[in-house]
């Protein structure tokens, strides 16, 4: 077995030795049997740290690794599972083992004393064991295994308060939501599959490569609609409009399980699993991809102007920037997808422990105060926490920067990348001119309310004086996680070996090189890499225009207060309703979609009770008692009476003797049973 | 003193209840028997009594024609006070209301009093001979009692040299 | 040591037995008792097959297949007879006849 | 009764096989947990780590029918008493019984006025050896196991009885 | 036909001989184990137990014939039969238990050589044939008529069948390790060493057989009714369980079988997971007498364990009992199979 | 095995039976394992001691109340003779006074040990209750050096004792706590945080203190209920209100509060409260003093009566005495702490299994002697 | 000999179906049940399947038989130890039953069987575990399902309603 695929399959596998230790004997072990999980998670990201300087000193862009070992074989059937290692794996694991890592240093502390803490170590370990599967498999089975069990996980954690109704509802929300997106991605799979006959990605590519995926349906080509089916999934994992209410709901959860889980790893299995994908997605299946990308990256941004809970501001940016990531998958630049992936990663999950830590204070300064009624993540109580809290402002400081897209920091880079990639797109196909503006569009709310969180949380007086006394810097577990990930959000790690900060060139871009599509009619990679090439200058002059300009508006309205968020609001009046109350999309589903149900159900049930049985079966009755009445009339007085009671008597007769047969024992039956079976075979064999 | 007291109000509250008594016995509380439940019931629940704790019922035969006692021994755990109550019973066909329902143990220490001396407690509902065998002829602790010579055939009195 | 047709015999004896036991006893367990002999003479037929009629080792998984569905079945069955038990206070198959006028 | 018992005349193999039979029965006398009142305490401190009946092959057992002796220790009323006998007679034969303190023997201090005390165990069922304290010290009670071992290791169960 | 007769002739006196010398070994087994476990009890209480004390001739130095004595007595004690009780099955009870037992030291594998049957199943015959003691004990409970007998039958049945499941789960995943049902294949797979020291037994294979053998010995603790899962004949609720109402000859065949239940219980334990016969130094003192050897003071310690249990722990409640057996030994039985078949799929 | 149904059984637990600490009969009403009802049938060691103190005088009663409880023998004379005392205005030398309280609470000591002893075994430990045992003999040796008896010693007399203390007692009482002392943790280890004692014994058969108080239940199975009432504490006679100990109540350390796991609990404490109580008793003990010096010639009390109730290893013993001034009592009745225990018992151990019946049972630490007297 | 021993099992085995089936005590039934059960597992074992017999004895003898006696005293008054059971139709019963035999054991004859020599075995158990987990995988797994569905359809129909 080659040395990183045995890796990859320790990297596998440790969590989830760690998750079974700690599941059923995790209360047991001295403190609660942490380590265990913390130990697997550090060795996972040791392992991880290993493959991914060996993928750099090997230069190899086409590097690829599998193995795979029979897992069903019914004759004929066959399915097997089995691991893949290329680049995009390992870079990957990197960020996965990373974040997963530094959460679980972060719970250390943010969790300690919790009740369930065994349990919580042992869910995030299933939950890195799950994840990990999706990155390491190599074909849609496993995917598709993992994919649940991260969904099961997600599920566990977001309801790990269970006691907290709005937290096990949003737990089943999330699961539920997961589950019309799954629909979609099985029926993805399946399609491939009766088409393909396996589900291995090799297989599977070589197949559409092919052409063996054939037929159309409602004027689009099969193969579209498995690329519908698949990124239905995605939509559901990475919360993609409409099925992105799940993600701000699932903020529920501990801090760090939104970082790791709703912000930086799961919510980015949907786009991993769409780069994974691309090549066999046809470019028709593309557009609708680009176009849910991009009106969840504006939308979910609009939404995030408005929010006042910390978490709920970066929930919603998520969203936004997962809708990003989508887009450009969708306009054929992946890699840049990619690249956004992992770098949005680390700032965002940064961001995130950044507001745990926030959180975390906050916390203990109103319980000192015994003060249960405040929200601790209302950024409304807060305000001028930057002296007391340094690191953390720092930190979230530089994510916020990077989320801006300012030079010198990571999502310049990756964030450039896409738009680029939406110009060029556009530039291609003129009618689709909107996705440029979408991605603009958000980058400059982006960077607006970012701005206005970090306002609102570090900079200006305390606005509650009598917590600002007792809020303090977090503890050395939850800082080294900050600090860790702050460093992360400056360019200079992406782009080793260059130095350009203007230019996204480094090992990422020589490593992961871009597919051409297998399809059938659609670009190739070196059209769509043209393309980003050459509407690079434009983006990014235009990016950090925007940029400039939302940072510009935060610091006006919240940092100067020169324009009154007040006034503006009022301006906006219904526009700012809409964005505080999330665009209704809640409640339209409510009207449109459960209680429709509700309704139907009640029709059916009043058509069946109400209608069916009170018209049609009644009425058969009453038809039947006229007829009835009237046949009585004539029985009596018009026919003779002899001669029907003569039949009747003669019936009674049959039926008394009769009778006797009919004994209700069951051993009876089974007798005559027996007689006549007996009797049919003497036939038989007489005839 | 608490024995004036609740002498006191039980006089108030059921009048007729306490017996006038002749010779001045100094801790305890003379009762007629019928109004019994009725006074139990008002000892354990007042605000001010609060007898909580039923310490004892003993019976007790005081020879010849004298009626038969039955005497209660009350205590309050919370308030710390305690009286002790007597109630006379005829010996030809003594009857008493019972206080099992207020102080449940009062279900066996009545059995048990009914067992040796045959005072039937009326609105019990198990009374039946506790310690002596079910078919045991007479009441053991009256003071006429005879010991049987024989009971199923066993010899009951020492036959031994 | 036999040979098929002994085997046969065996099993169509049994087989007859259970027959009866389920056409004759009135109490719900005896006939359980007789059914199971029924199942243990096919068990037979199955396995005897497999050693002389060439049926080889599937033989031997049919049977196993009717050992798991006996199982199922005496699980049921048993559950069945103490309800039935419980409502009627008898087990005797042939007083549980309510739906007989 | 068993099988064999009482079935043989006098003879060497006999006398050898009683001896060794007697033998077993003596050394492996098992008691019948069966405590009535005081002396049940006394019983069971003798049970216990310091005396330790089972030094000499006592053992316990709570069912009267692997029991080989049952020990009355303590007051039998009257209205026990019909059940002392009836587990008298569901022990298996052999069978022996110690009658242990002076209640069992004799209705002991409640000899004069206890109306509902058995005058002695032995109105009711045999008893093999008496032991006499209020309550016997557990040192007594061996004693009385001893005795009723040496009265077990002189019977000659295969032998026939003369005088049946 | 004469040399038919003669090998016919030759079978039944071979079969009765190997009946004969496994009886005398479970006679043996129970008197020692009765008088180990008499002195056991003793020494862990404080006491010293049988000492042969007595009235002149006494029962050898250190009691050592006391069970002797015991077994002698019982034996001509008279059997009583209760009249409600149904005769028959009566009769029948001690004697089905008593083959249940005989019938599965028969596939115990005492050395290389010394096993009555070798059967190519082993491991799973004496797993069904153990299930038939079932029966015995539920007539015996039926039989005697007597409400306790009942509970005391009742109880072990649900017991012993609760508990052979997660005991035959436990010997899958040493049949996976193994490949095998034979338990002379059992335990010739186990030979060699691990790491060059630690012999290659079972339970040291792998984390997951290693729990195993605790899953199953724990079971095994249960199937044989011993404290802490002492319930059928439990002293303090239900008198002497299914033999209270038998005395004598009969209940010397109950007491007899329970020993020869340890017996086999452990000698399936130190074959499926300590090696069998194989000597714990690999290569080293490995001759057939010394495998007797092995395998015999294998079972002696576990047998020793199995005493300690019942004189340390209290007993445990009947419905504590099957949640131990199947929400906690049943799911890591299941665990541990997957776990083993890991360990196969990524080690072996 | 709760798949037993069908019509109720009646069970029969005794007069026979290994865990019925005597001669005590239940019926118990059983759905399977579950009980639904029981009826405990006693008066099978009734031994007329009522009968027996009206016809004897009253320094002969005392032999008979230590056959009562013949586990705590001293506690029992101890509560008649002060009653008896009360009555005729006696006042003990102070050296009586403790020696009386030494006596008392090395009885209690071995009472619970016994206790604790039996409610293992009925929970199936056995070796612990040898244990228990075999330092409750050493208890038993400080007896019999001071009164030449084991079990009932007839010790208290009214006004006094039968005999002062021997030479070197104090010493061997010392030798003897100090030994005993550490053994308490030896028991605590094997039997009461022992996991499957914990499981058979929290949270099972919960005594609710207002129900306990209803039922006139008291001592050790009281103070499990969480109710703080000793009457040492409460009520103090003889000389307890010049010690220093604790009264321990039941916690719900493990269970519930009033649990059958907080009374075996509580008895713990206790025997280590006791052992407090001798050694300030043991210390402040007057060496000189005339043991005989305040027996009256004649003991005849005079008319009334008198309830006086003392705290026994079982609870709250009461006599009710009735004097005709004769030398014989008119009258004596016991009240026995055993009785109410027992009488509760019903209550308790509804809806729990056959087995937690005599766990319960073991837990209320009766005496069958006490309670049919 | 073996053919003794054959003919030995195979009387136990139809002898003890006939107890079964005719013994009025219904327990005694089961018992002989045991018998039954016990001589179609030694025939088994004459016929080279001796996983089946283990199978036979752990599954019909430790399993159901038990359920069957746990049937039967659940479903009895415990008071008596003897359950007596009457049966019907025994007259037209046997004479069904009797023609059902003759027509077996005539069309056991009539029939030309094809009788292959088929050569021992060497273990059965292996093959019959790589065929489950091959050629009737689905079966298998249909048959785990059943098992299931019997297990939590007893566990409903015989709780506690409450």
């Amino acid at each position: 077995m080659n040395i990183f695929i045995e890796y990859a399959i320790w990297i596998y596998l440790l969590p989830f030795v760690a998750f079974v230790i700690n599941i059923f004997f995790g209360k047991r072990l001295p403190r609660q049997g942490d380590w265990v999980s913390v130990g697997a998670v550090l060795i996972s990201l040791a392992l991880s740290v290993a493959m991914f300087v060996g993928m750099l000193l090997n230069y190899d862009p086409d590097f690829t690794q599998e193995i795979s070992f029979s897992w069903i074989s019914l004759g004929s059937f066959n399915v097997s599972l089995g691991f893949l290692v290329d680049n995009i794996t390992i870079t990957m694991l990197l960020v996965v083992s990373l974040i997963s890592s530094m959460s679980h240093i972060f719970s250390l502390k943010y969790m300690e004393g919790d009740v369930r803490y065994s349990r919580y170590y042992a869910y995030l370990s299933l939950f890195t064991f799950s994840m990990n599967g999706i990155v390491v498999a190599n074909n849609l089975m496993l995917l598709y295994m993992s994919w649940e069990l991260v969904g099961l996980s997600s599920y566990l954690l977001i309801g790990h308060w269970y006691e907290k109704k709005s937290a096990s509802d949003a737990g089943m929300k999330a699961f539920l939501t997961n589950r019309v997106g799954d629909i979609g991605f099985f029926i993805g799979i399946m399609l491939l599959f009766t088409a393909i006959g396996s589900v291995a990605y090799t297989d599977i590519f070589a197949g559409v490569a092919n052409g063996k995926v054939v037929g159309s349906f409602l004027g689009l080509s099969i193969l579209t609609w498995a690329g519908i089916g698949l990124f239905m999934g995605a939509m559901g994992k990475s919360a993609q409009f409409p099925l992105h209410i799940w993600l701000p709901d699932a903020m529920e959860g501990p801090t760090p399980v939104s970082a790791l889980m709703h912000a930086a790893t799961m919510v980015a299995a949907g786009v991993f699993m769409m780069v994974r994908l691309f090549p066999i997605i046809s470019p028709d299946a593309l557009i609708f991809v680009a176009y849910i990308g991009g009106i969840t990256a504006i939308f979910a941004s609009l939404i995030a102007i408005t929010q006042n809970d910390i978490k709920k501001v970066l929930a919603y940016s998520t969203v936004s920037q997962l809708g990003y990531m989508i887009m450009s998958v969708g306009t054929g630049a992946y890699v840049a997808a990619f690249f956004h992936l992992m770098i949005h990663a680390a700032f965002k999950a940064n961001l995130f422990y950044g507001s745990g830590s926030v959180i975390h204070s906050m916390h203990h300064a109103l319980h000192k105060k015994h003060d249960h009624d405040t929200d601790p993540q209302d950024m409304r109580n807060m305000g001028g926490f930057k002296n007391k809290m340094p690191i953390t402002y720092w930190s979230m400081l530089a994510s916020t920067l990077a989320i801006s897209g300012i030079p010198l920091f990571s999502g310049f880079l990756s964030k450039d990348a896409i738009l680029a990639g939406t110009l060029s797109f556009a530039s291609h196909h003129p009618q689709h001119f909107l996705l440029p503006i979408f991605g603009f569009g958000a980058a400059l709310i982006t960077a607006f309310y970012m701005f206005r969180l970090i306002f609102m949380t570090f900079h200006n007086e305390p606005k509650r004086p009598d917590l600002y006394e007792d809020i303090h810097e977090s503890p050395l577990e939850m800082t080294f996680p900050l600090v860790l990930l702050g460093a992360l959000s400056f360019f200079i790690f992406y782009t080793i070996p260059y130095f350009n900060p203007f230019s996204d060139q480094g090992w990422f871009t020589q490593m992961i090189q871009a597919k051409t599509s297998l399809v059938a009619g659609a670009p190739t990679a070196h059209e769509i890499a043209d393309g980003i090439h050459h509407s690079h200058v434009t983006a990014m002059i235009l990016s950090l225009l925007v940029a400039a300009t939302g940072i510009l508006l935060a610091w006006q309205m919240y940092y100067k207060r020169n324009l009154s968020a007040e006034s503006w609001a009022n301006k906006m009046g219904v526009l700012y309703n809409l964005s505080l109350n999330k665009f209704y999309v809640d409640e339209l589903y409510e009207r449109f979609i459960y209680n429709p149900f509700y309704k139907l159900a009640g029709a059916v049930a009043h058509l069946d009770w109400d209608l069916y049985d009170k018209y049609v079966i009644d009425g058969f009755g009453k038809v039947t008692n006229w007829i009835s009445k009237i046949s009585g009339i004539t029985d009596y007085d018009g026919l003779d009476q002899g001669i029907v009671d003569g039949f009747g008597r003669v019936a009674q007769q049959f039926g008394y003797r009769l009778k006797g047969l009919q004994t209700g024992r069951l051993q009876n039956y089974i007798l005559f049973a027996a007689v006549g079976m007996l009797l049919i075979i003497i036939i038989q064999t007489i005839i | 003193m608490i024995n004036e007291q609740v002498a006191q109000k039980l006089e108030t509250q059921f009048p007729g209840a306490v017996i006038v008594q002749e010779e001045p016995v100094e801790d305890c509380i003379m009762l007629t028997s019928d109004q019994w439940q009725d006074v139990a019931k008002f000892l354990r629940d007042d605000p001010e009594l609060k007898f909580d704790s039923l310490q004892c019922i003993t019976g007790v035969d005081l020879g010849d024609e004298n009626p038969m006692d039955v005497r209660y021994n009350l205590h309050s755990m919370s308030l710390l006070h305690k009286i002790e109550i007597r109630i006379p019973v005829k010996k030809d066909n003594p009857t008493i209301p019972s206080i099992e329902k207020i102080w449940r143990i009062g279900d066996w220490f009545e059995r048990e009093v009914y067992d040796m001396y045959g005072i039937r407690f009326e609105g019990h509902r198990d009374l039946r001979r506790m310690l002596l065998p079910e078919d045991w002829e007479g009441w053991p602790l009256r003071k006429d009692y005879e010991t049987p010579q024989t009971y199923h055939g066993m010899v009951v009195p020492k036959v031994k040299s | 040591m036999g040979s098929l047709h002994n085997y046969l015999m065996i099993a169509s004896v049994l087989f007859s037995l259970g027959i009866f036991a389920v056409m004759t006893r009135r109490n719900g367990i005896a006939v359980l008792m007789g059914v199971e002999l029924i199942l243990n003479a096919a068990n037979l037929n199955f396995i005897a097959f497999a050693r002389f009629g060439g049926m080889n080792i599937s033989g031997h998984i049919f049977a196993l297949f009717v050992i798991i569905m006996a199982a199922a079945e005496a699980a049921v069955a048993l559950a069945i007879i103490i309800n039935l038990y419980n409502n009627f206070k008898s087990v005797n198959v042939d007083e549980a006849r309510q739906l007989k006028q | 009764m068993g099988y064999l018992e009482h079935k043989f005349e006098d003879n060497i193999i006999v006398t050898k096989l009683d001896k060794l039979l007697s033998w077993a029965r003596s050394t492996s006398p098992w008691y019948f947990q069966f405590g009535l009142a005081c002396c049940a305490i006394e019983m069971m401190a003798a049970a216990a780590s310091r005396h330790d009946l089972e030094r000499i092959g006592m053992m316990p057992r709570s069912s009267p029918r692997q029991a080989d002796v049952m020990i009355v220790a303590g007051t039998v009323s009257i209205k026990m008493a019909e059940r002392v006998k009836r587990l008298y007679d569901q022990m298996a034969d052999p069978k022996y019984v110690i009658a242990m303190g002076s209640c069992a023997t004799s209705g002991g201090p409640y000899w004069q006025h206890g109306y509902h005390v058995l005058k002695g165990v032995d109105l009711i069922i045999p008893v093999d050896v008496y032991i006499p304290g209020c309550p016997p010290r557990p040192e007594s009670l061996i004693e009385g196991l001893i005795k009723l071992q040496e009265k077990i290791r002189g019977e000659r169960p295969l032998t026939k009885e003369k005088d049946a | 036909m004469n040399g038919l007769f003669e090998s016919g002739f030759m079978l039944i006196v071979g079969l009765t001989i190997a009946g004969l010398v496994i009886f005398g070994l479970m006679a043996a087994i129970a008197i020692i184990a009765v008088y180990i476990e008499r002195k056991v009890s003793a020494f862990m209480q404080d006491r010293i137990g049988p000492m042969g004390q007595g009235a002149g001739l006494h029962a050898g130095k250190w009691g050592l014939l006391q069970t002797v004595a015991d077994s002698l007595k019982l034996l001509l004690k008279e059997d009583i039969i209760p009249k409600a009780a149904d005769r028959k099955l009566f009769i029948l009870a001690p004697y089905i238990i008593f083959i249940a037992a005989f019938i599965a030291i028969a596939a115990l594998p005492f050395n290389q050589v010394l096993i009555a049957v070798n059967l190519n199943i082993g491991v799973f015959y004496i797993l069904a044939v153990s299930s038939l003691g079932i029966i015995g004990l539920i007539l015996a409970g039926w039989a005697s008529d007597n409400k306790w007998s009942l509970y005391g039958g009742m109880r072990s049945a649900a017991q012993i069948i609760s508990y052979e499941i997660p005991a035959a789960l436990s010997i899958v995943s040493v049949i996976m390790l193994t490949g095998t049902l034979s338990m002379q294949g059992i335990i010739q797979s186990q030979a060699g060493t691990i790491l060059g020291f630690i012999p290659n037994w079972t339970i040291f294979n792998n984390p997951f057989s290693f729990i195993a053998f605790f899953v199953f010995f724990i079971a095994g603790v249960a199937e044989t009714n011993r404290t802490p899962f002492d319930i059928p004949e439990a002293e303090s609720e239900l008198v002497a369980g299914f033999h209270t109402e038998y005395s004598g000859m009969r209940w010397a065949f109950f007491f007899l079988s329970e020993y020869a239940n340890m017996f086999v219980v452990c000698g399936v334990t130190v074959t499926a997971f300590l090696g069998g016969w194989l000597s714990p130094i690999s290569g080293v003192m490995d001759s057939p007498t010394w495998g007797l050897f092995w395998f015999m003071s294998k079972i002696g310690v576990l047998i020793f364990i199995m005493m300690w249990f019942r004189w340390t722990f209290p007993r445990l409640r009947v419905d504590q009992l099957m949640n131990v057996s199947w929400k906690y030994l049943l799911p890591i039985a299941l665990f541990n199979i997957f776990g083993v078949g890991l360990w196969i799929l990524l080690v072996g | 095995m709760s798949i037993i149904r069908g019509e109720e059984m009646v069970l029969n637990i005794g007069p026979q039976h290994p865990s019925t600490h005597g001669v005590l009969r239940l019926k118990v009403k059983t759905d399977g394992e579950i009980v639904s009802e029981i009826t405990p049938v006693i008066g099978y060691l009734h031994r007329c001691f009522e009968k027996h103190c009206e016809n004897i005088t009253y320094e002969q009663v005392i032999p008979y109340t230590d056959r009562c409880d013949y586990i705590a023998a001293m506690n029992n004379s101890f509560g008649y003779v002060i009653a008896i005392e009360e009555m005729m205005d006696i006042h003990v030398p102070e050296r009586v006074e403790y020696i009386r309280v030494i006596m008392a609470e090395l009885n209690r000591i071995a009472s619970h040990l016994l206790a604790l002893g039996t409610n293992g075994l009925d929970i199936g430990a056995f070796t612990p209750f040898l244990y228990m045992f075999r330092d409750r003999e050493y208890i038993l040796d400080l007896f019999e050096t001071v009164c030449g008896a084991r079990l009932l010693y007839n010790y208290m007399w009214v006004g006094g004792l039968s005999h002062d203390l021997p030479v070197g007692f104090v010493e061997a009482a010392y030798k003897f706590l100090d030994n005993f002392e550490p053994q308490i943790d030896e028991y605590n280890n094997l039997l009461m945080y022992n996991k499957i004692f914990v499981e058979r014994t929290a949270d099972v058969g919960v005594l609710p203190a207002d129900v306990a108080i209803n039922y006139g239940v008291s001592g050790p199975n009281l103070r499990g209920s969480g109710v703080k009432w000793d009457l040492r504490k409460n009520e103090p006679y003889s000389i307890y209100d010049r010690f220093e100990f604790d009264i321990p109540v039941g916690e719900g350390i493990m269970g519930s509060v009033g649990d059958c796991w907080d009374r075996y609990w509580v008895r713990i404490q206790e025997m280590r409260e006791s052992v407090k109580i001798v050694r300030q008793a043991l210390k402040q003990l007057p060496s000189e003093g005339d043991i005989h010096e305040a027996i009256p010639r004649k003991i005849r009390p005079p008319k009334g009566s008198i309830y006086k109730r003392t705290e026994s290893p079982r609870g709250d013993l009461g006599y009710y005495i009735v004097s005709d001034g004769k030398p014989k009592p008119f009258r004596v009745k016991m009240r026995s702490p055993a009785f109410t225990a027992m009488s509760v018992l019903d209550e308790i151990s509804r809806g729990w299994m056959l087995s937690d019946v005599l766990a319960i049972l073991g837990s209320l630490d009766i005496v069958l002697g006490e309670i049919d007297r | 000999m073996a053919d003794v021993i054959f003919w030995v099992i195979a009387g136990i085995t139809v002898l003890s179906a006939f107890i079964v089936v005719l013994n009025k005590n219904l327990i005694h039934s089961a018992v002989a049940l045991l018998f039954t059960f016990f001589g179609v597992a030694g025939l088994y074992a004459f016929l080279w399947a001796d996983f089946m017999a283990g199978a036979q004895v752990m599954i019909y003898i430790g399993g159901i038989l038990v359920l069957i006696m746990f049937g039967i005293m659940l479903t009895n008054k415990i008071q008596s130890v003897n359950i007596s059971h009457s049966s019907m139709q025994k007259n037209a019963g046997a004479v069904v039953v009797v023609a059902i035999l003759g027509l077996l054991i005539w069309m056991i004859q009539k029939t030309p069987w094809k009788i292959t020599t088929a050569e021992e075995p060497i273990q059965t158990t292996g093959q019959i575990g790589n065929l489950l987990m091959s050629e009737y995988l689905l079966p298998f797994e249909v048959a785990s399902i059943l098992l299931l569905a019997a297990l939590i359809g007893a566990a409903m129909l015989s709780r506690k309603t409450k």
